[in-house]
């Protein structure tokens, strides 16, 4: 291919002593570091970048940066790689994204000739019947989807994140947004400055001659300033809520997450230059005046060989002199801003021939570069809530009223030379330096021990108007073109929108997708804007913008995921578990072993020799005071006053409106410490419940709280020998079954770790012991009493063989065997209902369901068939009406290894819950089984027998 | 008595380049509501062979001996205690940690109850000899997790 | 000039396009009249199918529907667009099955493609106990007559090749519930085509109208102030979502609802490789492909009520952590958009359709993060209950006065799973 | 992220804290209605515009806070300590 690269340009970017190999659709190319994809390929003679979405139109180079719609490609397994902006790198793979069957030849280009037909909307008016083809339709559109591949077996790519503390944070790295960071650090502030390219400078890069000396000597002063901290490649994606600021940094693929509290934001985004609407404006030839400045003055690469220009402003002016330094034949220049100049077509097959100007005038040109104004990229401003505003004058919006906390600086807010720029930027930085010190030295005084800094002059600095330049308003020529490129959406279409009532611009937006592409109306979006307002007879700013929401700039989802992971929590004796060939089971936040490898041995071990569980996840608090009392009143259901130290009590918490919301054990170890247990999962949300109530409800009680789930590794000693196992490793403490008796705690000592908790509770229905011992040691104790119990049959087990002991015990889980509307009396706890107390949580809601009775209840159910497990969740069935009707539902069950048989617990609807009655259960295969309702919820040892031996 | 173990069981301290991870978990850490007055809420004072610190408006946290006052619990065992030493160590807790670290707002002595790597923990900023450093304190089951993330961090 | 309404038709459309003439407009203006049968507040979806069905299946076209902004701009536009009618209790189910079989008609119906592609949903369990709350909903599905199962890991994989099913720690895949009528719609179409489907029946619909006031005498309501004028009428149906309490306020009725924001968004198109509906409780996510390539990400609502629809960070960050747990291979995927909208949650995450305390003022409100699924099928009751003045079967344990009797609905029971 | 100043803590992002709701007071319940005890745990103002209601500083001093917040604008006015406002 023929190059067109220029002999070496002043300002250029690109390292011709370090060449780069890469692959454009398979095809070998070469280019320089510091080149774009872009810039390479065109250097490269390559003219074809990508198809459109709908009509499958070849597009080329249109803004030669970062949002350019037509550059998206594909790089290896990353899709939607803006060429225009990403950097070339050794060896990298480039094909063009959805094309098919090649770039050259796209058979959906067919579309074209049927696209008078494929109206905005046409989709909703068509393929209405027969509904029975309606999936193919469907399957046959998708495939015309936009954009690259994604390989699912791409190994994440996810990136670390930072947080920053900025007191000013610049969005923009132009010559405003660099003055206006160099203004607010000799203020005293510390600066982020943010710049989208990689390097600083903005249009002053890209400038010519004219534009080297002014930004030589910024970029001078901003290196030699420590307070500034420059990222470059990086983009602030979005403004939020009091200030908190994303920005992305991007490393070649790679993007990195900064989260920034700013003190005040500057945006200084400048100007986005937009595209023209006439017929052919989406041809490979016509550019925008801005990347032809690029592509010459960055890359050194020849746009084109005869070139038309269409200019309505000094933009375009540059770019004419950029043209002819780089040699490129000028056939012409139409100055728009002339009325009677007018740009009518671009005309060509597959690529620009000609260009017709006003009277029917055509004149043979590659390239056509147009330079008919600005969008103002006002995106992190409408996220601070801004309105931008209409200047007819000026020909584009401009930043209307501006929180307290974000100020703009430059082209974003007028024009002038760049000293004026400069200046207005220096203006802005020195308030936000301001602002942001007054906010600094706020929060300085509000932190404890933060050091106070000086006191900051109140006196705001009056920042001097820069005024928007007059421009024509042009945004549409006399034919019909695109206004969204990425879309495919023509003026026509979004003129028939409004012609058909979708007459607002957010529906009309909705309607044709204008703007809701990957470059979400960045470049055009004030073309349809304005395309609108003539199809409705309305004006510009009647008509508004539509809203830019964030992020700025399109995220890698690895950037935002980041490496946080939720994080998990470890017991003490985790490691242990882990070698003995536990599997682990993920519960909650903790990773726990569900069994060692046979849970039905495990329940028969422990039922007949001694089995060991490591139950440390579940929830443990401290309780001091003197009104600990008053508190355990108040929060359980049942009675606390006649608790004796020593003792150990069952309680059940329930919410104000009556729901059952966690239960658990509660020691009283001496006469005002308490230790009480809670579920696993509920240990966090009882421990805040318990500080909520004392907090804003009873100020004056004597309590204080301390969650020790994790001071505490808690194993359970269960089974026959479980005492005597005990008794070989415990010490300073009697376990007799007279002095120590079931429900009963003590502190003792255990393998010689002293102030153990020793609580004698039941919750696997068998003689056990809760051995609760300082975490340090938690591993010790453990192991000393896997090997004192070495010949009583001792044998780890785990949370499935505990599930499969509570149910034979009929003891239920909160959660599992309730749900979010299960009130205490429907858990069967009416028992432990105190409604004589003066008061308690929920207790209005548990008073009234006494009296009504409640609507369901939770019962203990055996199938008639012992061999069959109904599977939880499985229906009860009214197997007496025509139609089934759901009555219940099993919500526990397990085979029984100890019984030989299944067994249940299940909610069912009061009147069905009676002992003795037998109930259809629903299995989910379909087949219908018979159960029995028990008297009670327990299935094995109803009397307790081996529990209190 | 058998010895202490700590959450942190591979290792006990790790290079992370530009600053140095130890796992302190042995410290013994009490919890106390009464007894350290006149130190100012957000603050850590060394007094005798403790530190003192204050992160809530009645309560305090001990590192070292037991405090002497009538109510204590022990939070030894509760608590692991990561140290974070050298200098940097301020931008590596920077990227798990949304405190403003800087010296004006947490200078050497500032402590504050915080997240990190999304546990809340106490931080306190105890330089050593000069030397840029921070205590981190959290719940033991949390500590593994949150010394992988500030190795990751690194 | 074309006879109004133009019929849409793949042949209509062909010759438009040929003759290069223009369609009339999909719905008219109107000025506001003095008086109108009902007044509906909220031209979103609820409202405007409300109206249609009072048109079309009770001959009630003296309407008037009254949007202060643009049709479709709250929730209606600003939701995920998924249905489904795999819900926990029997009447949640029973409703939003009625909802699923208009959906499958209303192409037809409305002479609009809505575009409902049902290309199945799938909720993922990472847990046993979530698991049982799948088996749970399938359980009960399968008594109404809902097409639903929990499938294996394995089955996952066959159906959506992109979801990891390895053996992770954090987040296993234990299972899943399938159901395979569940899919995505074009969310403005439906709204358009209501819009056009009521229009054409008589129906006056009026954007830019605000409601500043209700006007009650007695126990009664009569009429409405809006930024147009005053309105006469004797029912007003308060179909807002985010705004319905200050609507109803309006009337001097209190509503057990708080707004929060649900935040939404959605990718960079790229090639399709999803088909179904994914959706994970656990990680408060759920991710659809659409047509045009694009995943759509939705979450749980925001942590704090509030009326604003500026969206966070943090929703973005929290979004792509969870969506990469479940497929790790798309974490060079771009987001491209993030936007909010407005949810009003009652305490039972049941929706309230009925009277109120003030004869004539009915609301159809509280929809939390159901409201777009339940559009037609909650449009048809409401226009029952208006037209007949007796509460059909469908909606009747959806009553306000549930809260008074402490009577909540039963999908608070497992309430864990949205979408 | 909003910024929260905890009385105690200074500046801190929210997501240290977790949001309990507007607030409410509690019926006696010796001579409560269900009408009045279920407006208690169900009927909100749901006031677009300032609101009062109630945080816990979950992750910092474990305060519960009373806060003035405006639902609109997220803009917050004033927090103070729950036990500020009992004295």
């Amino acid at each position: 291919m023929t190059s067109h690269r220029l002999p070496v340009q002043p300002g250029e970017l690109i390292d011709r002593d370090d060449l780069v190999d890469f692959r454009w659709n398979g095809v070998e190319h070469g280019g320089f570091a510091g080149d774009t994809i872009a810039s390479a390929l065109a250097a490269g003679g390559v003219e074809v970048f990508s198809r459109s979405f709908k009509y499958r139109r070849p597009r080329g180079i249109l803004t030669a940066d970062f949002h350019d719609p037509n550059l998206f490609v594909q790089v290896g397994d990353e899709p939607n790689v803006r060429a225009g902006h990403r950097r070339l790198a050794p060896g990298m793979n480039v094909t063009a994204q959805g094309t098919w069957p090649s770039l050259e030849f796209d058979a959906r280009a067919a579309n074209r000739i049927v696209g008078r037909f494929l109206s905005p909307g046409f989709y909703y008016k068509t393929f209405i019947s027969p509904a029975s083809l309606r999936s193919t339709y469907q399957r046959i559109l998708r495939r015309f989807g936009a954009g690259g591949k994604i390989d699912p077996a791409t190994p994440p790519a996810h990136a670390g994140k930072r947080f920053a503390h900025p007191d000013v944070l610049v969005a923009g790295g132009g010559p405003a947004g660099m003055a206006a960071a160099l203004a607010a650090s000799h203020r005293g502030a510390r600066v982020m400055l943010v710049e989208e390219n990689h390097r600083l400078g903005g249009h002053l890069l890209y400038g010519g001659p004219d534009a080297a000396p002014p930004l030589a000597e910024l970029c001078a002063q901003i290196e030699a300033d420590d307070a500034i901290e420059v990222l470059t490649d990086s983009v602030v994606s979005g403004r939020y809520d009091h200030n908190w600021v994303g920005v992305v940094e991007r490393h070649g693929g790679e993007e990195h997450l900064v989260k920034a509290r700013a003190k005040c934001l500057v945006v200084a985004a400048g100007k986005i230059e937009r595209p023209f609407v006439f017929a052919g404006n989406d041809l490979p030839g016509v550019m925008l005046s801005g990347a032809v400045s690029r592509l010459i003055n960055l890359y050194s690469v020849a746009p084109g060989t005869r070139v038309v220009v269409a200019t309505a402003n000094e933009s375009g002016d540059a770019a004419i002199a950029d043209l002819e330094r780089a040699g490129v034949e000028v056939a012409e220049v139409a100055d728009l801003r002339r009325s009677s100049s007018q740009l009518v077509r671009a005309i060509g097959k597959g690529k620009l021939e000609a260009v017709e100007l006003s009277g029917g005038r055509k004149v043979e040109a590659d390239l056509l570069v147009t330079a008919v104004g600005w969008t103002t990229p006002t995106s992190l401003l409408n996220m601070a809530g801004d309105r931008p505003v209409y200047d007819p004058a000026a020909a584009r919006f401009l930043p209307g009223d501006l929180p307290q906390d974000v100020l703009a600086a430059g082209g974003i807010v007028g024009d002038g030379p760049v000293e004026s720029i400069v200046e207005h930027g220096r203006f802005v930085g020195f308030e936000a330096g301001r602002r942001a010190l007054t906010t600094r030295a706020a929060w300085q005084r509000l932190t404890p021990r933060a050091e106070p800094s000086d006191e900051v002059a109140a006196e705001s600095t009056d920042i001097p108007e820069l005024p928007a330049a007059g421009h024509p308003e042009l945004f549409a020529g006399p034919t019909d073109g695109f206004v969204d490129f990425s879309e495919d959406v023509k003026g026509s279409d979004v003129a028939m929108a409004v012609a058909e009532g979708y007459d607002s611009m957010e529906l009309a937006k909705r309607y044709t997708t204008a703007t809701m592409g990957p470059i979400q109306g960045k470049l055009g979006g004030v073309n349809a804007v304005a395309v609108h307002a003539a199809a409705a007879a309305a004006t510009i700013e009647a008509t508004g913008t539509t809203s830019w929401r964030p992020p700025y700039a399109p995220i890698t989802l690895g950037a935002l995921a980041g490496v946080d992971e939720d994080p998990v929590r470890y017991s003490p004796m985790h490691d242990w578990h882990v070698a003995n060939g536990a599997t682990p089971i993920v519960a909650g936040q903790w990773i726990r072993p569900d069994h060692y490898g046979d849970p039905s041995r495990e329940v028969l071990n422990t039922r007949s020799n001694v089995g060991i569980i490591d139950a440390s996840p579940l929830g443990k608090i401290d309780l001091r005071g003197r009104d600990v009392t008053k508190l355990l009143d108040f929060v359980y259901t049942n009675r606390w006053e006649s608790l004796r130290v020593g003792a150990v009590r069952y309680g059940v918490m329930c919410a104000e409106d009556g729901v059952v919301f966690d239960d658990g054990v509660t020691a009283r170890l001496e006469a005002d410490r308490y230790y009480m247990t809670t579920t696993s999962g509920g240990a966090g949300r009882v421990w805040n419940w318990l500080d909520e109530w004392l907090q804003t409800s009873f100020p004056t009680w004597d309590v204080r709280t301390t969650a020790v789930t994790d001071g505490y590794a808690a194993m359970n000693v269960a089974g026959p020998r479980s005492r005597e196992l005990l008794e070989r490793v415990a010490s300073e403490v009697d376990l007799s079954a007279e002095s120590f008796a079931y429900m009963n705690g003590r502190v003792a000592t255990v393998a010689g770790v002293t102030d153990c908790i020793i609580l004698r509770i039941g919750f696997t229905g068998e003689l056990s012991y809760e051995v609760h011992v300082p975490a340090g040691y938690g591993l010790h104790v453990w192991q000393s009493l896997l090997d004192a119990g070495s010949d009583l049959g001792i044998a780890p087990f785990g949370l499935e063989a505990q599930r499969i002991m509570r149910l034979e015990k009929g003891h239920f889980l909160v959660g599992q065997d309730t749900d979010g509307l299960t009130k205490a009396h429907t858990a069967g706890v009416g028992g432990l209902i105190k409604v004589d107390k003066a008061d308690f949580s929920g207790k209005p809601e548990l008073l009234w369901e006494g009296e009504s009775g409640a609507p369901r209840r939770l019962v203990a159910l055996q199938p008639v068939d012992g061999s069959v497990v109904p599977p939880e969740a499985s229906q009860i069935v009214d197997s007496a009406t025509e139609v089934s009707r759901t009555i219940g539902r099993v919500t526990s069950s397990r085979m029984s290894p100890t019984l030989g048989r299944s067994i249940c617990l299940a909610i069912v609807d009061t009147p069905y819950g009676e002992g003795g009655a037998t109930l259809t259960v629903r299995l989910p295969e379909g087949r219908d089984i018979a159960a029995t309702v028990l008297d009670h919820h327990v299935h094995l040892d109803p009397e307790g027998e081996r529990l209190r031996g | 008595m058998a010895d202490f173990q700590s959450p942190i069981t591979a290792t006990s301290e790790a290079d992370l380049g530009s600053c140095r991870l130890r796992d302190e978990s042995h410290l013994a850490k009490w919890r106390i509501w009464e007894g350290a007055s006149g130190l100012a809420l957000g603050t850590a004072r060394h007094q005798g062979g403790s530190l003192v610190v204050a992160v809530s408006p009645a309560e305090w946290i001990v590192i070292g001996d037991k405090p002497n006052v009538d109510d204590v619990v022990d939070m030894t065992h509760v608590r692991a205690a990561l140290r974070l030493t050298g200098a940097g160590a301020r931008s590596v807790l920077e990227r798990v940690c949304a405190l403003d670290l800087d010296d004006s707002m947490t200078p050497d002595g500032a402590a504050a109850r915080t997240l990190v790597a999304g546990v809340a923990t106490e931080l306190i900023r105890d330089d050593v000899a000069g030397e840029l450093s921070y205590l981190l304190l959290m719940s033991r089951s949390f500590a593994r997790s949150v010394w992988n993330r500030l190795e990751e961090a690194a | 000039m074309a006879r109004y309404p133009s019929r849409y038709s793949a042949l209509s459309l062909l010759r438009k396009g040929a003759t290069r003439s223009n369609w009339p407009r999909a719905w008219r203006h109107h000025e506001l009249k003095s008086s109108y049968d009902v007044v509906i507040i909220g031209g979103g979806l609820h409202g405007l199918a409300t109206a249609y069905y009072l048109a079309r299946n009770h001959g009630i076209t003296n309407v008037a529907v009254l949007e202060k902004a643009y049709i479709g701009g709250g929730g209606s536009g600003r939701n995920t667009a998924i249905v489904r009618s795999n819900y926990l209790t029997p009447e949640g189910s029973a409703f939003y099955d009625r909802s699923v079989q208009l959906y499958e008609g209303l192409t037809e119906d409305l002479n609009f493609n809505i575009m409902f592609e049902q290309r199945g949903h799938m909720t993922l369990a990472h847990n046993d106990a979530s698991l049982r709350t799948m088996r749970w909903r399938a359980e009960v599905n399968k008594l109404g007559g809902i097409d639903s199962k929990v499938i294996s890991p394995a089955e996952v994989k066959e159906l959506a090749p992109a979801i990891d099913i390895s053996d992770r720690p954090r987040y296993p895949i234990h299972g899943a519930l399938w159901h395979p009528p569940g899919g995505i719609v074009r969310h403005d179409a439906v709204v358009w085509g209501y819009a056009r489907g009521a229009d054409a029946r008589g129906a006056h619909i009026h954007q830019g109208t605000e409601v500043t006031g209700i006007d009650v005498a007695g126990d009664r309501v009569i009429g409405v102030q809006t930024s147009h004028g005053p309105v006469a009428t004797p029912i007003v149906i308060n179909c807002t979502a985010g705004w319905s309490t200050l609507i109803a306020d309006m009337a001097g009725v209190q509503l057990p609802i708080t707004t929060r924001p649900l935040q939404a968004a959605v990718t960079e198109p790229v090639q399709p490789f999803l088909d179904p509906v994914i959706v994970s409780g656990t990680l408060h996510v759920y991710v659809s492909q659409t047509a045009r390539g694009e995943l759509v990400f939705g979450a749980s609502v925001d942590p704090y009520s509030s009326y604003s629809s500026r969206g966070s960070l943090g929703f973005t960050e929290g979004l792509a952590g969870h969506v990469l747990e479940l497929m790790p291979g798309i974490s060079k995927m771009r987001l491209l958009r993030q936007w909010a909208g407005l949810c009003d949650m009652t305490p039972d995450f049941g929706p309230i359709i009925g009277p109120t305390p003030v004869d004539g003022f009915y609301v159809d409100v509280g929809w939390g993060t159901y409201g777009f699924k339940a559009g037609p099928v909650a449009g048809e009751q409401v226009a029952a209950m208006v037209a007949t003045g007796a509460i059909p079967e469908l909606i009747a344990s959806f009553g306000l006065e549930r809260f008074e009797e402490g009577a909540l609905t039963a999908e608070k029971g497992a309430a864990a799973v949205g979408h | 992220m909003l910024v929260i100043v905890c009385p105690h803590c200074g500046p801190r992002n929210s997501n240290e804290f977790s949001f309990l709701g507007e607030r409410s007071s509690r019926p006696a319940v010796a001579t409560t209605t269900p009408d009045e005890w279920r407006r208690y745990l169900y009927t909100k103002d749901n006031a677009a515009g300032s609101q009062l209601e109630r945080w816990f500083h979950v992750s910092g001093c474990r305060r519960f806070l009373d806060v003035e917040r405006d639902t609109v604008t997220n803009e917050i006015r004033s927090v103070r300590d729950v036990a500020e406002d009992a004295r």
